[in-house]
This record gives C-alpha cells, structure tokens and sequence, in this order.
C-alpha cells in the first residue's frame, strides 16, 4: 500500500524541521536516515553526544577508523570543520540549551509531549543512553515513530502507558500517518499535515488522544 | 623517562585492587575502553566490585569478562545494549544496576573530581530516574538534584602520555576517559603511546598530570569494532 | 573563509548592544581580554551594563575604560585590585559590586553554559560571601548552594579561529573566554588569527565553534604586562 | 634583632611543609618565596589558578611573554612538565582536592583554623581572587603572616575580627616567630616550633588565643 509515508519519506519529513545554521542530534533508526536528506547549500551540523561536533558521512571501507564512531557505535567520519570533546563537555553542550534540534526515534508520544523511548516493563533494559539528556536540553525535539503499534495499539496517546523518557518536551511527532505538534503548555495537540492518502478521520481513528485540526 | 611510566600493568595496579572496591572504567562503547588494565584485573581476580562505566563491554571484549568471571556485584551505567549475559546475571539477582542517564552520569562523575557533592538537572524530571530524589523548583522550571560520583581507582585508555602524567586521546576515544581521571583516589592510565617530557604541547593536554597517579603502555589495543558502517566508494567517471 | 567571519568589530556586534544588558568579558588580570570588541563598545557609549569579568581592567585599558564612560552600572567579580576610579565609583554608589570567589565564578559561569541552575560548594562556607544562601549539610560537611551565571552577550578573545567558530587560546590567555563562551545567548569571538576550515586539528579545539556566532579579527593586541617580572641572566662563565 | 625569622626565613621554615611529588599552590608575597627554598631533588609542581600547572622560574627578560603570567599577574616561564587549562577546569581542581598543599598570607587566623585574608573594613576591599575556594578546596593550607601586627596587636587569635576567607580550614601557622598547628576540629592549637632565640613566654605574650606546648 503507498497509503502514508516509508521510512524513508519519514526521514524526508523530519528534515523539512531543519533550519540552515542548525545543530542537530540525531537518533538511531529512522533519525539516522535525516542525515541523507539534508538540502543542498543548506548548513547543518550533526552532534554525537559521545564527544563529536560536524559528524561526516560513513567512511569509505579503507578509511574505518575504530576510535571514530557516533553514538550508534556505528564508524563515522570527521569533516574539516569537526572537534571533539569529552563526555561531560559534550552533555553541557546538550543540557545547556545549544543543540537547535534534536529527532528522535519513539515507542509512545503524548498530546501534551510526555516520550517515552527507552524501556518497555518486562523486557531486558538496553538502558537510557543519552536519550533523557536530550529531550531535556536541545531546543527543539522532534519524534519519529509509526502510528500504530505492530499489533495495531496507538503510540500518540493521551498518556504514555511506557516508563517515561521526559515530560513535557516533545515539540513534533512525525509518524507514517502524518505530522502533529504537541502541546507541552498544556494548549492541546494539533495536526500539522496528514501523510499522502491518509485522511483525518482515519488518524482520529488511530490516534488515542484529542487532536486539533489546524493543518495548513 | 620514569616518572609515573610503570613497566607492566601489574605495577601499575600493586596494592590497589582490594574486593568490593569502586573502579572507573572510561569508554564508550567498545571505543576508549582501559582493554590492557581490564585484563589484568581479570587475571588478578579481585571481586565484589562496583563498577562506573557508560556500558560494560561486548561479548569477550571489555569490562564483560569482569562479569562473566563474576567479579561485578554492580554496575553503574547509562546503557547495556545487547548484553546477554549482563541480562542473565541481573536477573539471577547476582548484579545490581544503577542506570543513569548518560548526560547525568557524566557530569555527577566530573562533580566528583570538581568538587561539587550535588547539582540540579532538568534531565530525568518526571521519570523513574527522579523518583525519590530531591526536586527543586528554580525560576519557573522543576530540576532534580542529583550527586557526585567518585570512585577508589579510574582506569584510563589514553593515546599518548609522558612521564609527568599529561595524557592526550584521540577522537571519540576521549568520551568518559577524561572526566574519570580526576573522580578517583587512584588514577591508572594506560596509553598507546609513552613519550618524553616536553613533547606534548602544553596548551592542548586534555588531561593535566595532577590527576594521572601511574601509567603503563597499552600492550592489548584490539579496538575492536562494534557496528561497522561503510559507504561505497563511487565509481570513477 | 566567510561562515561566521565578520569584517568590522561594528559589524560584529551589530544589533547586540542594549542598554541594561549582560556582558560578560573574557580574561584575567590583562591576559586575554577582547580588547578590540571592548573598544568598539566604547565608542558605541551602551550604557547601563551589567558586565561579568574576573576583573575591571587597569588605567586606559580594557573594561576599565568603560567604566571611565560611566557605561558600567555592576560588576560581578572576583578580584579588583587598585583600581582608584573603581574605588570611586562604588564609594560615589554610581556602581554595584558584586564579589565571588574566583573559582566559584568560573563554576557559576560553566553552569550556566551547562544547563545547570545551582550547585552545592564548599567554597565560602563561613564567609559573608554565603550569606543569605541555602546550606545543606551533606556526608557531614556543610556546603552552600551557588546559582548559574548566564548573560545576553559574551566577548572573547581567542589565538585562533576558524570559520565555523571553532577556537584555540593560548598558554594563560585562556583563563575565562571558553566558559564564558557557553554561557551567553551571543557569543561574539575577537581572535588573533583567522584560519581556514581544517587548519585547527580536531583533537585540540578548545572551543567547539557551537558557542560562537560572530568573529573578528582582534585589531587592538596591545596585550599590557601588569607585573612584569624577570631574572637576571647567568653570566656566561 | 636577629631574633625570629626574616620573610626569607620564614619562607624556607615553609617550604619544609612541602613533600616529594606535591603540587603546590602558592599565595602572592612570602609564600612566593617558597619557591626559591624547593630542596634540590624534590618534585614539586606549582599550581597558578588562573589556570597552569608547572610553573617555571620568572623569564629573563628576552623571554617576557604577555600571554604568561601567574596569579599574581607576573610573568612567567612555562616547563616541559607544564600544561594549560580554563578558569573552571583550574578551580575543579582546586575545589576538587587534588591540590596537596596551599601556602597563603593571612591577616589573621585563628587557633580553630580560621582564617583572614582578603578584606579590612573600612578600606576598600581589592576582591577575594582564588582565597577561598584554596582555603577550602586544597588538602593542606599553611599560612604565613607577622606574629603581630604593625600596631602590636596579635594576629593569632581566638576568634577573627577581619571578614573570614575560611572557617576551620588552616592546618599549619607559619610567623616569624614561630610555627602552630591549628586544632580545626576543636582539639586545640598547638605550638610545634619556636623562630630562633624566641621563648614561649613571648609567644604566650603576643598570642592572642592558647595553646598547647607540644614542641618537639
């Protein structure tokens, strides 16, 4: 079914969100793909919160170097405009406000921007990473998850059933379906823009929480 | 040369691996991990121990043979990942967790060496990992307050270090190395590379001597590779 | 070589200059001070500042000439030393002082850039400067809380920059610019040398070009020695 | 008189304070002169808060570097032990306690460990610098001052009458007369050495609080 948008079409949305000039923390999964779709002459420059500022692209086979790799763990490359720094550098980075955006994958999202991303009760914890860090301190935090669950259970909820990643902090969920900003104010989640072929009484139908319909 | 430099990793560690010890391990994934200081560790066997480390290591690599030879009582980390034995021995209770947030952890680990027993963050607010812990409303917005972290002996994986202590990493490799060296009684360092006095610019050490207490040259550097990503090189027109 | 490259200090602190607002200034003593971006505020005559700065200069240079413009409402502080016109002007009430302990100003100022509202010290437990503060006794020591320091613009001088605002310091110029160069909603940047993309090594940035918006090339180096101090040489025997 | 110690000879009696392998960080005026006085062989590195470890002798004067100076403003010579860092990182590390030893002038101390240095009332003050996160960050603090002031007043006291820079922080009281261990948890002040040609009952005379006559 072409109904919505593929991984990649999600990638594509969420790089729509990036503003020429801007930091960004990319997650892993989807988040990771962003990267591709980043304009042309468009200046963005990719965190790693394990110590790196102006991440390159994945080396060229001969190029792997085994101390350079982002927070995926996955083997990057530098660019000429790149530093690096400790940990506790690089979260002061994070905690005090200066990364622009940060977009990230997610398990469950609320209408007033509660996440949660990193632990589901019953299953082994692969732990918290830098995930809480981020939701907290960057500016601007976009999710990306799809709309409904593998056995078809809303994720955008009115509230998170899932151990919370933070409250409050989510600005926009993109999902398959279509895109919302969330009201972390407490002003009610609003629809941004429905996917190709979705319609808005279908996100209703799939969504678990109130939205408003002021798609432009 | 001599100064701090020690001529194996058992010098280097005499007289202070004791059970139930705390130890700083630096590292980010399997990058900037002490492999030459683990190992001897491993060999000497010391148990009960907490360890401070962002993960904790990988199938036969790292801190994981610490946990497969039953060394760890627990473990104070940011994240696991896919660690089967480290779930297995959780769930056999014979390991405590501590997870910290990774930005959290860091810095209660740079408060333990600056000084500083407690620090607010908005980080955590509203999650489990706030729950019990003293909140403070500051200017309009709620932080919690979270504590040092400081530990009995940092074990370090530098790139290079002269006999003064002075230690340089290299990219990513730095991640936690840095910061633990100056949260512990004892600071050990291993380094890839020993060189003499004067050698290092002193305006670009990372680590200033003061906080490095012995260092021996890194004879285990696998570095191994845990998810190798590559592109494909385009075809010359 | 554009990228955050600006021509003229003007054109480097357009816009930023309001009456009433924060700045904070790096240095200490007179080693490393933004002395070409202080000149240019100077002949701007902004008034009513707030300006966070080790320091206040010394006769004819650096902040202390605006204070001689009466631009400076308060300071905040650690060390003034004999500054008679500053004598003066607290004496006269034309301007509020505020001292810290160093150390507690470079921690307040790290904080700020850190996202971090407050922090427990040891620092001036028992001193005037903890009055009025929250205490807290933790693990049996008593410590007082301190509070972030953040300001609307920050001015630094740095040895070297490159276009993405990445910077380098040199030996004791170090001092307060890369703290202060987190802490500010603007950072404006004077360095000695303006290089290309890729001259700095990535390993040895000081300052990640994140915190800084706007550089120019420092055109007042006049780098005054306020104790100079010297040894005979040996004669040669 | 020959009677005490000159400022040189107090700055030898502590430089005897220091032990192989310390680091060091010492205050403007006498303590300055310890550094004259590091027995050969032994290795001490100095701390400048302004952030520098490994402080070198006073340049000659084709090597006056502006950009090299100590805490005191003077200029100075870098090692090739040394190493340059930020004014947080400097004070981390003095806060932190991994400075082993503190030499400072003082106004006055206490037999408790108090100590004044940085403000009379009624004069205007010229700042408090790196006074107080040294009393209270570093390991071990000694002071040097006169055992009386330029009036007669004694300057070891009971109880401080200038504004305090530390409370219950002084291990060790260096004058020209002679040298008292403070008691900073409440077990007293002790006398451990008399200047030459001093007596303990001028000590008693011109010392304004007790103390124990533990001399060895």
């Amino acid at each position: 079914m072409s109904r919505g948008w593929d991984r990649d079409a999600m990638a594509a949305r969420a790089a729509r969100e990036l503003r020429d000039g801007d930091y960004v923390n990319l997650g892993i999964g989807i988040p990771t793909l962003v990267a591709n779709h980043i304009p042309a002459g468009m200046r963005v420059t990719l965190q790693s919160e394990n110590g790196m500022l102006g991440m390159g692209p994945f080396p060229y086979d001969d190029e792997v170097d085994p101390d350079l790799v982002n927070a995926g763990k996955q083997t990057i490359t530098a660019l000429p405009s790149s530093s690096f720094f400790s940990s506790s550098a690089s979260f002061a980075m994070i905690r005090g406000g200066h990364i622009d955006l940060a977009i990230l994958g997610a398990m469950e999202v609320s209408a007033d921007g509660d996440i949660a991303n990193w632990s589901v009760p019953g299953k082994m914890m692969k732990g918290i990473g830098g995930a809480m860090d981020l939701v907290s301190g960057v500016r601007r935090v976009v999710a990306v998850m799809d709309h409904v669950g593998k056995s078809g259970q809303p994720k955008l909820v009115a509230r998170c059933s899932l151990p919370l990643t933070g409250r409050n902090v989510v600005d926009i969920v993109i999902t398959n379906l279509g895109v919302f900003a969330c009201g972390k104010r407490g002003e009610g989640m609003r629809l941004v823009e429905c996917a190709p072929g979705v319609s808005i009484a279908e996100l209703r139908e799939t969504t678990a929480a109130p939205f408003l319909e002021a798609v432009s | 040369m001599k100064g701090k430099f020690c001529e194996t990793p058992e010098e280097a560690l005499d007289g202070l691996l004791v059970p139930g010890m705390t130890i700083m391990s630096g590292g980010f994934g399997l990058v900037g991990n002490p492999e030459t200081l683990i190992d001897a560790i491993a060999r000497d066997g010391v148990s009960r121990l907490t360890i401070i480390s962002n993960n904790c290591g990988a199938t036969g690599f790292g801190l994981w043979r610490l946990l497969a030879n039953s060394q760890i009582e627990r473990m104070i980390s940011s994240y696991i990942g896919d660690n089967a034995l480290f779930e297995q021995r959780v769930l056999d209770g014979a390991l405590a967790l501590e997870l910290n947030p990774q930005g959290t952890l860091a810095e209660r680990i740079r408060a333990g060496g600056a000084g500083i027993p407690a620090f607010y963050t908005r980080t955590g607010v509203g999650t489990v990992v706030a729950e019990g812990k003293p909140h403070e409303e500051i200017d309009g917005v709620t932080y919690v307050r979270e504590r040092w972290l400081r530990a009995d002996l940092a074990i370090i994986k530098a790139c290079r270090a002269d006999p003064e202590g002075n230690l340089v990493f290299r990219k990513t490799a730095r991640n936690f190395n840095p910061d633990m060296a100056t949260a512990a009684r004892i600071t050990v360092v291993e380094a890839e590379e020993l060189v003499p006095a004067g050698a290092l610019d002193p305006d670009h050490i990372h680590t200033p001597g003061i906080f490095v207490d012995r260092i021996v040259k890194a004879t285990i550097n696998e570095r191994r590779v845990e998810n190798r990503t590559t592109r494909a090189r385009e075809a010359v027109a």
